[in-house]
């Protein structure tokens, strides 16, 4: 995996504005390119593109409640994104996000209808916070260790931590924290009055906020913080980081526990904004499809941002064209992956005309 | 419970396990070629799906289940070919390029499936089995093992001639210097980027296996996202082997088991979540993880492009 | 020897990287029969210009021909198979084979690579050139020197008739790289072309034919065979250090080490340490280095140097034994801690852990102090001040970089090294650990560290040299200890019988 | 009230020969035959489903059906947010006058029929339950299976295998499950699963039972009869279209979310298919149930948790 390092230098805010634009810019041709090759598959499926990608859009991008559900997906997906920020800058390929933010979440549905009854609601939902980001730090607790302390590889435990939270996730659902009012299995629900307030009387959870400030936060805390440059210098280059005094296994047990707890703070905001309550057998995979973002945004909060909000108002645009043309849902996958490699590719072009300019 | 632990059903058990193993063995074959190469390739899932379809498809049209293999095979290479051409020729980040093949494939594979069989669920016949003379005969182990689809032996015929790829030829070397130096097998005047390109789609072949055993073989039928998520315990096969066939071999193994033990316990009526024995194995792998602390190690180059002369 | 027609010739041969040429029109001439050396200081285009003759590389412009026909040279495989063989500088051995599974690396894929054989054969070429080396070791459990033989008796294995070696006696003692030279000189008798690349100028002198020298990227003259002959050593010498460096005197006189006063404080002591490791475990170590002193190791490479330098830097635990500076004992403390205290530690794996290679200068100049006031202000970075202190700390220690922006990894060797020094002999440093402090430098920058190491003695630091060159440790230091298989087998002073008595202690015959 | 159009939301393609498809199937035929336009978004999955339901309420739909468990704590808040009347499954308790009704269907007594069915025809004295994962209705059913064969032929042995706990798509899984029951002496499978029942299907095909005659499957919702090779036994059929139809009559009555709705063997929603591997004599008796069940005289209580199952198909 590369671990490139962006922003390493101290700019103003000029090369980081530029950096901004040029990446939206570097998001718009792939975006073109993706509709056009999909467009084509959608003409062997004998469905008009314009018409799709026109409902793409206007319920994407134009429509009022198509851009606040838009909004609103995209809270609990910036968390996940500063969790991975944070590892992946300090070289640790935390692939277990789906099931930190599982565990942030089933403990949050699973705590916080019930002391709502007992506590005010601001209480509730910042100690269920606290708490969903302990939660997710705990279940990033194991592979840290046995990472910082016995060299083994964090891939293999994020990722056998994944299966094993997810199916736990569910056994909690079902047999511990089940809400004995209904046969589903599935939490006790937070009553709507209860949750994240919405934004300015629009259907916009806070939770976008919270996912703005804290991957903007934690962008800030990677490229200006002495503790952020330490977490990247054991990215970059563990030996160099040994050598210079830093302690590599305390720092690794820190990335994951940031990057866990964002994980499971994701979660908890996904439940406190949204959903309400998790079900058994829930599991919406949002890290894995964050994983090529982040990467894509070549770890910047910023870019970050913006692919995103474009995954987001994609994924809710797709499910409204599909519907209204008839196209198996299915379809949406395909663009995506078409999106991502185009992506990858023009990423790639870029870095490589940032090489030959010698920079 | 009485009479419950027959032959018949203890055979069935240890078919299940077969079974179950055979796919979980060729995806972590497949992905074991590719991460010794350097290229960790997480698009498998994808690939096993490709190969499903592929195998089913194929199997479906010539009614010919052997060229039905084929046909998955040839499923699971196409996208074994998109990630060599992504990520091996063209250098783009493994990681974003395997996600994105598998979701492609997922989209593909359903839209494929919704158009041509969802309404009529075609299933195919049943492959033969061959027994094996001589150990076919002896009780319970010859019918569950030796009784079986000649190709579940061809998979695990597969393990002794990786091994044997793996420690006796060139090409182990070359898999393995361009996973751990690159530069080092380009300078000794080897292709980085054929044997890496050869690597993926030696996995693509072997996952397109895997996928059509499982919609030949296994279920005799295609439902969309039926590897349901085979190829990434595949990954996790191939990490945990560090390079030896035959430990994603015994991996699959347990794997197997643990999922026909859930059956065993079940049919046997011992009320045990299946949410919890679906862990076992997970738990297991971490606690030796955990007690042992071995060292996973993974070749050096894992992940990174290689680019000659750059440094 | 008559003249023979030249194997490979180079025409107007450029090629550029990204805001340089590294190679400037180069003509050149490699015949066969003759060891034809390049020298040229850091970064001036020697690897480049191997790097297109095996292969790596395809120049931007000019032509190489290959026996009078104009050739491309499109990939290593092609140089092999013309017999173009390289040893290149830094390691291109697979660390997780071993050394004949490394020689044997290439080929039909399906054959068997025959270890038996390779290793037989590996063993027979070293024997043929004076070396030890196990066959079957893992390359990654060796050393860099060890290494280094494997890769030169792999290239000789290949029977090239062409043989490129880049700075290949960098990490050879002196006893094995006047083997090598030997065997360069009984190759090219044998009729194979050979390239040599050395910062040593008394190799180039001792075993070259034709001399070319490099600058900049341009090749700015050099030494014919029968101009080499006419010369005496000391002529040649003057000679090359002019085309190299112009007019001034890179090589100026060594000046002896002022002397160490007898009331001198102890500054570092060693006592009785112990370091535990799989292949060279450090025994009984016990070294005093007093205020002013620099105290010399020498030993081959891989006999416990390392081991001891990071575990008195604390980045390697002691299973038992005490480290003291300045009277306090340090061994209780962290690499930090024991920084804060004084020691300070120049590594000779510069890109592996010296420095962040995708890191600017200025960050890595830090390295060490990262969070510390005045240039983090809470925890937060303040550029200003690290700017400042970077542009500072470039032209205190000429670092050349295009900007104190650049990523540490681009800069050449020499530079790095500068870097690291910088960076460890600023503010209040006690005692010094330097490890191969000049390896692969060119002349002008060996002397400016070898500087450096002599000033900060005489502030008052205890300094520690680690060197496989005798001839560093002589110049260099007032007491020489000598490391075998993880102890000291002696400690010597520096005077005229120290060649000797460590000679003798080296090999064993004092101990 | 006036209602122009409504809207079902289910979790996958409407292809599947159960759940999905008769969900939107039924809603299709009550919309038709009340003359209202039904909105069909299929294969939504179980994540976000709030901004398709936000969406089709914008549209207008005037009745919002949320076909699957997954659904019901969005529907009823985008329901409430929009004014719009919603239809959920398996929490009768979020019933609420103008706003919400629910139609946990459950063919429990069409399963307690085919239990009986099955008693009746199993050779080996063994029956096998397989499903894919244990969700409320088919919990409900599984146990109404059982308490059917148990009525019948109390010493019938029952088989029950959970494939795993989201293993709706496994086919592989559902024919590895099956083989081992029809191992262990079911010659008779009650299958519940999406993708995962035609991997069922084809262990049922391909196995021959442990008398060496054949299996036979009992088959949920849908009919599989297009698509049968002969070892369709029978299915739990549902017809949801008498509950969509009741619901679209209760809206215009401005009476929705007064009552709940269920399918029962009473008004035809929920049957027992015949086929031609069904005995006539065997039918007729079953057929006696079916009308005992109608007529009060068998009381058959739908169970929805795990636990009832399990405590059902152990310790035989
Ligand atoms: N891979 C590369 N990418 C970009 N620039 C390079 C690369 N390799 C070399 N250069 C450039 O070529 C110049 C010459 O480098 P080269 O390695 O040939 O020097 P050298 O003479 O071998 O130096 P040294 O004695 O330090 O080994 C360098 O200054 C550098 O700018
Ligand atoms: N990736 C790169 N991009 C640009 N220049 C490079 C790169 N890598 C190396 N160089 C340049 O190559 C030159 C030589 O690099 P190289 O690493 O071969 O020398 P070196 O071994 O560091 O030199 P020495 O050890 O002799 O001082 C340097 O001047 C450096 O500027
Ligand atoms: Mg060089
Ligand atoms: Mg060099």
């Amino acid at each position: 995996m590369t671990t490139e390092t962006t922003n390493l230098t101290s700019g103003g805010l000029p090369p980081r504005l530029r950096a901004a634009l040029a990446t939206a810019g570097l998001s718009l041709g792939p975006m073109i390119g993706a509709f056009v090759l999909s467009g084509l598959v959608l003409l062997l499926m004998k469905v008009n593109p314009f018409d799709y990608y026109g409902y793409v859009f206007q319920r994407g991008l134009l429509s009022p409640s198509g851009v606040q559900a838009t909004l609103t997906r995209m809270g609990p997906l910036l968390l996940l994104a500063a969790s991975l920020i944070v590892a992946f800058r300090a070289g640790l390929w935390n692939l277990g996000g789906d099931a930190q933010f599982l565990m942030g979440a089933v403990f949050v549905a699973a705590w916080a209808p019930l002391m709502v009854q007992h506590l005010p609601v601001w209480l509730v939902l910042g100690l269920s916070m606290l708490v969903s980001v302990v939660i997710g730090a705990i279940w990033g607790l194991l592979p840290a260790i046995l990472r910082a302390y016995q060299g083994i590889n964090e891939i293999i435990t994020t990722l056998m931590m994944n299966f094993l939270g997810i199916s736990l996730s569910s056994a909690l659902v079902k047999l511990v924290f089940a809400d004995p009012g209904t046969t589903v299995p599935q939490t006790r629900t937070l009553p709507v009055g209860d949750r994240l307030p919405v934004l300015f009387g629009s259907n916009v959870s806070s939770g976008l906020v919270i996912g703005l400030v804290v991957i903007l936060a934690v962008h800030w805390m990677m490229t200006r913080t002495a503790f952020g440059l330490k977490l990247r210098v054991v990215g970059a280059n563990p030996e160099a980081a040994t050598h210079a005094g830093l302690s590599v296994p305390k720092l690794t047990l820190a990335v994951f526990a940031i990057s866990a707890g964002l994980g499971g703070l994701a979660g908890a905001v996904a439940i406190l904004g949204q959903y309400g309550n998790v079900r058994a057998d829930w599991n919406p995979a949002y890290a894995f499809t964050i994983v090529p973002l982040v990467f894509l945004a070549r770890f910047n909060g910023y870019a970050a941002i913006g692919y995103v909000f474009l995954f987001s108002a994609l994924g809710i645009g797709s499910e409204s064209a599909a519907r209204r043309l008839d196209v198996p849902n299915y379809f949406t996958l395909v663009t995506v992956a078409l999106l991502l490699v185009l992506l990858a590719v023009t990423e790639r072009w870029a870095a490589l005309r940032r090489a030959r300019k010698g920079v | 419970m009485s009479g419950l632990f027959t032959d018949a059903f203890i055979i069935a058990l240890l078919a299940g396990v077969v079974a179950a193993t055979v796919p979980l063995l060729l995806a972590g074959l497949g992905e074991q070629i590719s991460e010794k190469a350097g290229v960790l390739n997480i698009g498998i899932e994808g690939m096993m799906l490709m190969g499903a379809y592929g195998g089913f498809y194929v199997a479906w049209a010539s009614g010919n289940l052997w060229l039905g293999f084929l046909g998955g095979g040839i499923g699971g290479m196409i996208v074994g070919a998109l990630m060599a051409l992504f990520c091996v020729r063209m250098g783009l980040n493994q990681i974003v390029v395997g996600i994105a093949l598998t979701l492609g494939a997922e989209g593909v594979t359903a839209l494929l499936h919704y158009e041509q069989f969802s309404r009529l669920y075609p299933r195919l016949s049943v492959m033969a089995p061959l027994p094996i003379p001589g150990l076919s005969q002896i009780p319970i182990v010859g019918p569950a093992l030796f009784t079986r689809e000649p190709v579940v032996y061809l998979a695990f015929a597969l393990v002794p001639l990786f091994v044997w790829l793996f420690r006796r030829t060139q090409l182990g070397l070359m898999l393995q210097a361009a996973g751990d130096k690159p530069a080092a097998l380009d300078t000794a005047g080897v292709s980085v980027p054929k044997i890496r390109t050869i690597a993926v789609l030696a996995t693509g072949l072997l996952v397109g296996f895997g996928g059509a055993f499982l919609s030949i073989v296994a279920a005799g039928v295609f439902v969309p996202f039926m590897t349901h998520g085979n190829g990434f315990i595949g990954i996790v096969l191939a990490m945990l082997a560090r390079g030896r066939p035959s430990w994603v071999m015994g991996g699959a193994l347990v794997f197997g088991a643990c999922l026909s033990a859930t059956t065993a316990l079940q049919v046997a009526g011992v009320d045990v979540p299946t949410d919890i024995i679906q862990m076992l194995p997970f738990v297991a792998v971490m606690a030796v993880l955990l007690v042992a602390g071995r060292k996973a190690r993974l070749p050096a180059a894992l992940g990174a492009a290689y680019v000659r002369g750059e440094r | 020897m008559a003249d023979p027609a030249p194997i490979i010739r180079l025409r107007g041969v450029t090629k550029r990287y990204p805001g340089i040429v590294a190679n400037d029109s180069i003509d050149m001439e490699f015949r066969q029969g003759e060891v034809h050396v390049l020298l040229g200081e850091n970064g001036a285009g020697k690897s480049t210009l191997v790097s297109m003759l095996a292969g790596l590389q395809q120049p931007d412009e000019g032509v190489i021909e290959v026996e009078g026909v104009p050739t491309a040279l499109s990939s290593p495989e092609r140089a092999l198979e013309l017999g173009i063989s390289t040893v290149f500088q830094h390691s291109m051995l697979v660390p997780t084979l071993t050394l004949a599974e490394n020689a044997a690396l290439g080929g039909r894929w399906w054959r068997n690579p025959d270890r038996r054989g390779h290793e037989a054969r590996m063993a027979e070429t070293a024997a043929r050139i004076g070396v030890v080396l196990t066959p079957s070791a893992l390359t990654g459990s060796l050393s860099l020197g060890e290494r280094q033989q494997a890769e030169i008796v792999r290239a000789l294995m290949r029977g090239a008739r062409f043989l490129i070696l880049d700075e290949a006696t960098a990490m050879l003692t002196p006893h094995d790289a006047a083997g090598l030279g030997r065997l360069m000189r009984r190759l090219a008798s044998e009729g194979v072309a050979v390239v040599f690349i050395t910062h040593k100028l008394n190799e180039a002198i001792e075993y070259g034919d034709r001399v070319s020298v490099l600058r900049l990227g341009r090749k700015v003259g050099g030494i014919a065979p029968e101009e080499m002959r006419a010369l005496t050593p000391r002529a040649a010498t003057e000679r090359i250090v002019h085309l190299m460096f112009g007019a001034q005197d890179a090589a100026a006189a060594a000046v002896a080490p002022p002397p160490v006063g007898a009331d001198a404080p102890v500054v570092l002591e060693c006592l009785a340490l112990h370091v535990a490791d799989a292949t060279v475990p450090v025994s009984a170590v016990n070294l005093t280095v007093a205020a002013g002193e620099i105290l010399g190791i020498a030993g081959i490479d891989g006999n416990g140097q390392k081991e001891l330098a990071e575990a008195i830097a604390g980045q390697r635990p002691v299973s038992s034994g005490r480290i003291r500076l300045d009277g306090a004992f340090i061994d209780g403390l962290d690499v930090g801690g024991r920084r804060r205290a004084g020691l300070r530690y120049v590594t000779d794996d510069r890109l592996g852990e010296g420095t962040v290679g995708g890191f600017p200068v200025s960050i890595n100049l830090l390295l060490k102090q990262i969070g510390d006031p005045p240039f983090w202000q809470g925890g937060i970075e303040r550029p200003a001040k690290i700017d400042e202190n970077a542009r500072a700390m470039v032209k205190a220690f000429d670092i050349r970089t295009p900007s104190i922006h650049t990523p540490a990894g681009k800069l050449s060797g020499g530079n790095i090294q500068k870097l690291l020094l910088a960076r460890e002999l600023t503010g209040s440093a006690r005692a010094v650990i330097f490890a191969k402090p000049t390896y692969g430098l060119d002349l002008q920058n060996i002397a400016a560290t070898r500087r450096r190491i002599r000033e900060a003695a005489g502030r008052g630091c205890a300094a520690i040299v680690i060197s496989t060159e005798l001839d560093e440790l002589l110049e260099l230091a007032h007491r020489i200890a000598v490391m075998s298989q993880g102890r000291i087998v002696g400690i010597v002073p520096n005077d005229a019988d120290a060649r000797r008595r460590i000679g003798e202690l080296m090999s064993g015959v004092a101990a | 009230a006036d209602l122009t159009s409504i809207a079902i939301l289910t979790p996958e393609q409407g292809t599947d020969y159960g759940w999905n498809q008769q969900g939107i199937e039924g809603a299709k035929a009550a919309g038709a035959a009340a003359g209202v336009e039904v909105i069909v978004a299929e294969n939504l999955g179980y994540g976000d489903v709030r901004p398709t339901l936000q969406e089709l309420a914008e549209d207008g739909a005037g009745l919002l059906i949320a076909h699957a468990s997954g659904y019901n704590t969005a529907a009823p808040e985008v329901g409430a947010q929009y004014d719009v009347p919603v239809a959920v499954v398996d929490t009768p308790q979020s019933l609420k006058e103008g706003a919400v009704a629910d139609y946990t269907a459950s063919g429990h007594q069409g399963a307690y029929l085919a239990g009986v069915l099955a008693a009746k025809m199993t050779r080996t004295g063994t029956v096998g339950i397989v499903v894919s994962g244990e969700p409320p209705s088919w919990n409900a059913q599984s146990t109404a299976f059982a308490e059917g064969v148990k009525a019948t032929q109390p010493d019938t042995v029952i088989r029950y295998a959970v494939i795993g706990p989201a293993a709706y798509s496994d086919a592989a899984g559902g024919k590895r499950v099956t083989e081992s029951l029809i191992a262990a002496g079911a010659d008779i499978i009650f299958g519940q699963g999406n993708g995962s029942s035609f991997g069922m299907l084809q262990a049922v095909e391909t196995t021959k039972a442990t008398d060496g005659g054949k299996v036979l499957f009992i088959d949920v919702i849908g009919d599989k009869t297009p698509i049968d090779k002969g070892f369709l036994l029978s299915s739990v059929l549902w017809n949801l279209e008498p509950v969509y139809a009741g619901m679209i009559a209760d809206v215009k009555a401005g009476i929705y979310g007064t009552h709940n709705y269920d399918i029962n063997l009473k008004d035809g929603s929920v049957d027992l298919l015949k086929t031609a591997n069904i005995p006539d004599d065997v039918w007729t008796e079953v057929q006696a149930v079916r009308q005992d069940i109608i007529d009060g005289k068998i009381a058959v209580t739908p169970k929805y948790d795990a636990a009832s199952v399990h405590a059902l198909v152990t310790g035989n």
